[in-house]
């Protein structure tokens, strides 16, 4: 056993003890006395190995802080012995409810390094299988996001189903459903399938029905919105200063979604809207996501529409070495700014590769938003921000 | 019913509810004292079915088991530990003791003393409306009276329990300067395990 | 009844299923007519309590199998179908595999207290049932006092709960513990009060009575006093740990709640007592609200039980509806609904029971043109009620619609977001809000 | 399209308040360690830059120095900054914390600190974040777990380009044994795990 082991042993140990240790304090202590809560990391609303401690006054929660690295798998310095290719695969194990957003966002980051230029069908592939993660992804934000608010699976399972469709639709195009490694330097890896577009076609004629389906279903049901209105609020100032971005930053208000401001992959020349939130509280969070997806099918409709014929990946050598240097491209992706910083020194692997966590970073503000409510309500706010444990911990 | 049955009944009833009894006191652990008096309580229900009372037994069960004896939980997690510790007490224990002997040969004299005149007929069918009945046209003044001294109850415990808002305010307080301050480290969470050392790690 | 002079011979046989009693009752006779009588009541206890054991035994191995399916078919899914015909087995395949599973008891749990509540939790379950009306005869016991029985019983349940909750040594448990004994103790009060509309209406408290008194005056109590059974519903589910008021169970925030900690066949009795209070809990919505036994009739032709069944069934499925689609309320939400909504309205429906009792005792209203009447009246005091509590105790953050609006060129920080808010335009999407 | 915000302008705005930050060609900023709080609040408040929102920061391991990387970004202005701070102690690298500046620097900070042992004075809360207290070393490091022969960590090459960045043929090494109970090897094995063992 290595001293690793032990340290964890002796950890697990000590927990153990303190926990019983607050247990005496709750059953036989001073009835105001905090107690600590550990929400995680085996818990069923903390969507993977995280863990939430809280601090209790009764069911107010006096304080929340979260402890993470239980998935930390040291991507980070894994891929600083692997090439340039190699490392696509990584990034699909980072988010792996996005894998396409974090496929893409690498994609660009190394094509800024080797300075490629992706042909226009390979772009519009790229913006197609994104946009359908959106879709995907939003599907099971808010289908668990209910499910933290007490709902018994049903609307999960309502969403799981389109989640389903489009999860089909990445399995006959790159052969996986979840870790799809569907995009390269230079475009994506294989070409559309020809049944492809019909699916795509029918998904985006069912769609609107599904979703009037669930606003009729979640939007007006009243226990949701006394469940999620005014909890988890934070402002639009803060939200900036604590570098939050997503569904979760333009909740508050602020219209900042990348596909916008800064557009890569041709998202200029599609139509669609930024969907903004008044209040940023967890049921406008739900909102932004909800509207998003309609956004998305708008876009998804123009992509089909317009599909370009020609190469689908550029001519770029497998074992490329790019220049020293450096670069730091972001997309928006599902949960907000997906950022990857390369620094390449010559060599066949990137020198450092560093992945900017929309998942982690909106975290930041997980104490501001759940002190003061109740532990219910911290559940509430954790499962508004959607996180992904792959994308925290890497 | 035969007098057998009735025997059976009884003095298990009445073994349960004077073992539940004597638990209370035994029972170091005030929550165990708890469900030792939930004993103790169905067995006096119990004893009132076999006067058939059943109005009595129901109300007893669902007042005291159902009602008191939550409060009393709830109260012993309310309470602070420290003012749990019966040991403090030791020195009150002796005229507390005396009073109580004495409470409970006056009730026993009385209910020695008195001549119950045991009723004999069949049993009452609608005792919920014979004490409905004397509670309202016999005894309204006491019935009326409790009812004001429970109202008062109610009130003070409410006012009592309003206070806390006062404190709450200043707890947000604190804790919003504990927000803002350099936020130290809970000594809590540090978890420091000691390193082992090298005779101690496992192969 | 006289086209029935034929098969006359059949009423009160024991072979008359309508009534199950009436086999209960030859055997009674017949220890009686050589046995002590203390014999007789024991064996007529004995035989009531394995007439309930027989029936809830395999109706809830059944009921786990209905509420799994209903619910998947809510959720666009099969559900169970693996498992013998149509899934049919899958409980007894639970069952079994719950009994093979290992007993796990925490280290620092309170041993005695632990191991008791999985044992005592089934005495209120059974116990409960032993006032439930299946016919006119067909009730183990018919108490005098049996709605305060019944109240009675079902608060004891609550003592277990806290046992299991707080000898786990578990957090989670403790909580949802806690949570359980405040949620009874405050619910109890309107589901008292709910019944005792019915009480003081129909001036009896047993069940059975209850339920003569709505065959005799042709009406069924629902309809007479809606708001009381809404509350009662409410209520009930409530102490039943079901959606929306499932706190003390909550999946997403503590786990499991009381029974946490406890594994194999120790859960599987929380679990099959949880299912068996559903069932009799709408059992006595039937009984209370629906006529129970009673249906205009009907009863005479077919036998009483089933349809009490029936009915059951149809209060059994709105408890597995509201399961399958509503959120859960927050602790708070549920505490300040219970007394700050339906404790008023329930109270003021004893008051209006109290004034129409009396207006058809003491002035001797006629009850076929009263009873009409009052029940037009209540059902629109109960809808005023519910519109004034929709309008009045919405908590301050509902009055606001929610918007969505759409950036459109505004993108950036701050400075986009106050053009954004500011701009006169309909927003893209506005929900809720008074 | 988001722009590259122009280091110049950036620098004399810095250079105003607290001097000793310099650019190259108006790509990137560079900060002088003790001054990055101070000169990067100066960014955040001028109503020229704007730059509001952290957008990432991390570290490099340039083997000599540290270098801590921030990208600033002003979401009205929509431009983006790189600013750049160099460390060359390696044993006790310090740096003032952005927490007072930015909330979101708050687990960043304290990512860098867990990888890259960098402490970043004034953060509130400066502990490991991914690994346990006690664990040893920083592993994004170039010389963590230095591995016998002075192999530097990273790819080399690619496996077609010589003989000897190849990657080895299967079986052509003797594998380590996974469990006690494998054949040992013959002979001298690198070991690259460091066990207990090994220590005593």
């Amino acid at each position: 056993m290595t001293t690793a082991d032990d340290t964890r042993l002796a950890m697990q140990e000590d927990s153990h003890l303190a926990m019983q240790g607050t247990i005496e304090a709750l059953t036989t202590g001073d009835g105001s006395e905090p107690v600590v809560v550990n929400l995680g990391p085996q818990h069923p609303s903390t969507h993977g190995v995280f863990r939430l401690k809280v601090t209790l006054d009764g069911e107010i929660v006096q304080d929340a802080e979260m402890r993470i690295g239980y998935l930390h798998r040291s991507m980070e310095k894994l891929a600083e012995e692997r090439t340039y290719t190699q490392n696509i695969p990584f990034t699909d194990r980072i988010d792996y409810l996005a894998a396409m957003s974090n496929n893409l966002a690498y994609c660009l980051a190394a094509e800024e390094l080797l300075g490629v230029e992706v042909p226009p069908r390979a772009q519009a592939i790229r913006v197609m299988f994104a946009e359908l993660q959106r879709v995907a992804s939003h599907a099971m934000a808010n289908g668990t996001f209910i499910n933290d608010c007490g709902a018994w699976h049903t609307p999960l399972f309502y969403m799981f189903r389109d989640r389903e469709r489009v999860l089909d639709m990445f399995e006959m195009t790159c052969g996986a459903r979840l870790t799809t490694n569907y995009m390269r330097i230079g475009g994506v890896a294989f070409d559309l399938p020809d049944e492809l577009l019909p699916t795509l076609e029918s998904f985006l004629a069912d769609m609107p029905e599904r979703i009037a389906d669930y606003e009729a279903l979640l939007m007006e049901n009243e226990i949701l919105h006394a469940r999620a209105r005014g909890v988890g609020v934070i402002s639009p100032e803060l939200a900036v200063n604590s570098s939050l971005s997503g569904p979760v930053l333009r909740a508050t208000g602020v219209p900042w979604d990348l596909r916008k401001a800064n557009p890569y992959c041709g998202y200029e020349d599609y139509e669609f809207d930024v969907p903004v939130g008044e209040q940023g509280d967890c049921f406008d969070r739900f909102l932004v996501r909800m509207a998003e997806v309609k956004e998305s099918l708008k876009i998804l409709r123009q992509v089909v529409d317009t599909l370009p014929d020609g190469p689908y990946l550029a001519d770029v050598p497998l074992h490329a070495r790019p220049e020293p240097g450096e670069a730091y491209a972001r997309v928006e992706s599902p949960r907000g700014e997906l950022g990857f910083y390369l620094v390449s020194d010559g060599g066949p692997a990137p020198y450092r590769f560093h992945c900017r966590p929309p998942s982690l970073i909106n975290l930041t503000a997980l104490k501001e938003m759940s002190v003061g409510g109740t532990l219910a309500d911290a559940i509430v706010t954790l499962g508004s921000i959607d996180i992904v444990v792959g994308e925290i911990d890497r | 019913m035969s007098d057998f049955g009735f025997h059976l009944a009884f003095w298990s009833l009445a073994a349960m509810t004077i073992g539940g009894a004597s638990m209370i006191i035994i029972s170091r652990n005030l929550v165990h004292a708890v469900i030792w008096l939930v004993m103790s309580m169905l067995g006096v229900a119990g004893l009132y079915l076999t006067l058939s009372a059943e109005f009595i037994a129901v109300v007893q069960v669902l007042i005291y088991v159902g009602a008191i004896s939550v409060l009393m939980l709830f109260a012993i997690m309310l309470t602070p530990r420290a003012e749990r510790d019966n040991s403090q007490n030791i020195k009150t224990a002796g005229p507390a003791g005396l009073v109580v002997i004495m409470v409970m040969i006056a009730t026993m004299w009385v209910a020695i003393d008195t001549d119950w005149g045991a009723v004999r007929e069949a049993a009452l069918t609608e005792q919920a409306r014979l004490i409905g009945e004397s509670l309202i046209k016999h005894y309204i003044l006491p019935f009326e009276i409790g009812a004001v001294l429970l109202t008062a109850a109610l009130v003070g415990a409410i006012a009592l329990a309003r206070q806390d808002d006062e404190d709450a305010a200043v707890h947000a307080a604190s804790l919003q300067a504990e927000l803002e301050g350099d936020g130290s480290v809970d000594p809590v969470d540090v978890v420091d395990p000691p390193l082992p050392s090298d005779g101690e790690a496992g192969s | 009844m006289t086209d029935l002079a034929g098969l006359s011979s059949v009423f009160g046989a024991w072979y008359d299923f309508r009534d199950l009693n009436n086999l209960q009752r030859l055997i009674t006779e017949w220890i009686a007519e050589w046995g002590p009588d203390w014999l007789a009541s024991i064996v007529t206890g004995v035989l009531g309590a394995l007439g309930i054991l027989a029936v809830v035994g395999p109706t809830l191995l059944i009921l786990i199998w209905v509420e799994r399916k209903v619910i998947s078919r809510f959720q666009q899914r099969y559900g169970p179908n693996r498992v013998g015909p149509k899934g049919l087995l899958q409980p007894v395949a639970d069952a079994v595999k719950l009994i093979l599973k290992e007993q796990l008891a925490p280290r620092a749990a309170d041993k005695l207290i632990f191991f008791l509540p999985p044992v005592l939790i089934f005495v209120p379950g059974i116990l409960i049932w032993g006032v439930l009306p299946f016919g006119p005869r067909m009730s183990v016991a018919d108490l005098n006092v049996g709605v305060l029985f019944l109240l009675a019983v079902s608060g004891t349940a609550v003592l277990v709960i806290f046992m299991a909750g707080w000898s786990s040594n578990n957090k989670y448990a403790l909580f949802g513990a806690m949570r359980a004994v405040a949620m009874s103790i405050s619910y109890e009060v309107p589901m008292v009060l709910a019944l005792l509309t019915l009480v003081v209406f129909s001036g009896t408290m047993s069940i059975n009575g209850i339920v003569e008194w709505q065959q005799q005056e042709d009406v069924i109590f629902i309809l007479l006093f809606p708001l009381s059974a809404i509350a009662f519903f409410f209520a009930a589910s409530a102490e039943l740990n079901r959606t929306p008021a499932d706190i003390s169970e909550a999946e997403s925030e503590i786990v499991a709640g009381y029974h946490t900690e406890y594994s194999g066949m120790r859960f599987g009795l929380f679990y099959a007592v949880e299912l068996g209070n559903t069932l009799v809990v709408s059992g006595f919505i039937a009984t209370f609200f629906l006529g129970g036994w009673w249906l205009w009739g009907l009863d005479q032709w077919v036998p009483s039980w089933i349809i009490l069944l029936a009915k059951t069934a149809a209060v059994y499925f709105l408890l597995i509806w509201t399961r399958g689609t509503l959120p859960r309320l927050r602790i708070d939400q549920l505490m300040s609904f219970c007394w700050k909504a339906l404790v008023p309205a329930t109270l003021l429906f004893v008051v209006v029971a109290f004034v129409e009792r009396t207006l058809i005792l003491s002035e001797g209203w006629d009850t076929t043109v009263a009873l009409p009447i009052m029940a037009v009246f209540n059902i629109a005091l109960t809808l005023g009620a519910i519109m004034l509590f929709a309008r009045v105790a919405r908590p301050a953050p509902l009055r606001r619609p929610a918007r969505i609006r759409m950036a459109g060129a505004d993108i950036g920080g701050l400075r986009a977001a106050r053009d954004v808010a500011s701009r006169r335009e309909e927003p893209q999407l506005q929900v809720g809000g008074d | 399209m988001t722009t590259r915000y122009d280091a110049t302008a950036a620098m004399e705005i810095v250079n105003a308040g607290t001097p000793g930050a310099s650019c190259v060609d108006g790509g990137v900023l560079f900060l002088e360690p003790e001054s990055v709080a101070d000169s990067i609040r100066t960014l955040r408040d001028s109503e020229e830059s704007d730059l509001v929102f952290l957008s990432n920061l991390t570290a490099v391991d340039h083997e000599r120095h540290f270098e801590v990387v921030y990208h600033l970004q002003s979401l009205d202005r929509n431009h983006i900054l790189q600013v750049k701070a160099r460390l060359t102690d390696r044993e006790d690298p310090v740096l003032p914390s952005l927490t007072g500046v930015y909330h979101g620097a708050h687990l960043q900070e304290r990512e860098v600190y867990d990888l890259f042992g960098i402490r970043f004075e004034g953060h509130p809360d400066l502990r490991r974040m991914f690994l346990w207290d006690g664990f040893p070393g920083y592993p994004l490091r170039k010389d963590f777990l230095q591995m016998p022969g002075q192999i530097r960590a990273g790819l080399p090459g690619f496996p077609h380009e010589s003989e000897e960045n190849a990657w080895p043929v299967p079986g052509s090494v003797p594998q380590r044994p996974m469990h006690p109970n494998d054949p040992q090897p013959e002979g001298d094995v690198v070991v690259a795990e460091d066990d207990g063992e090994a220590e005593a």
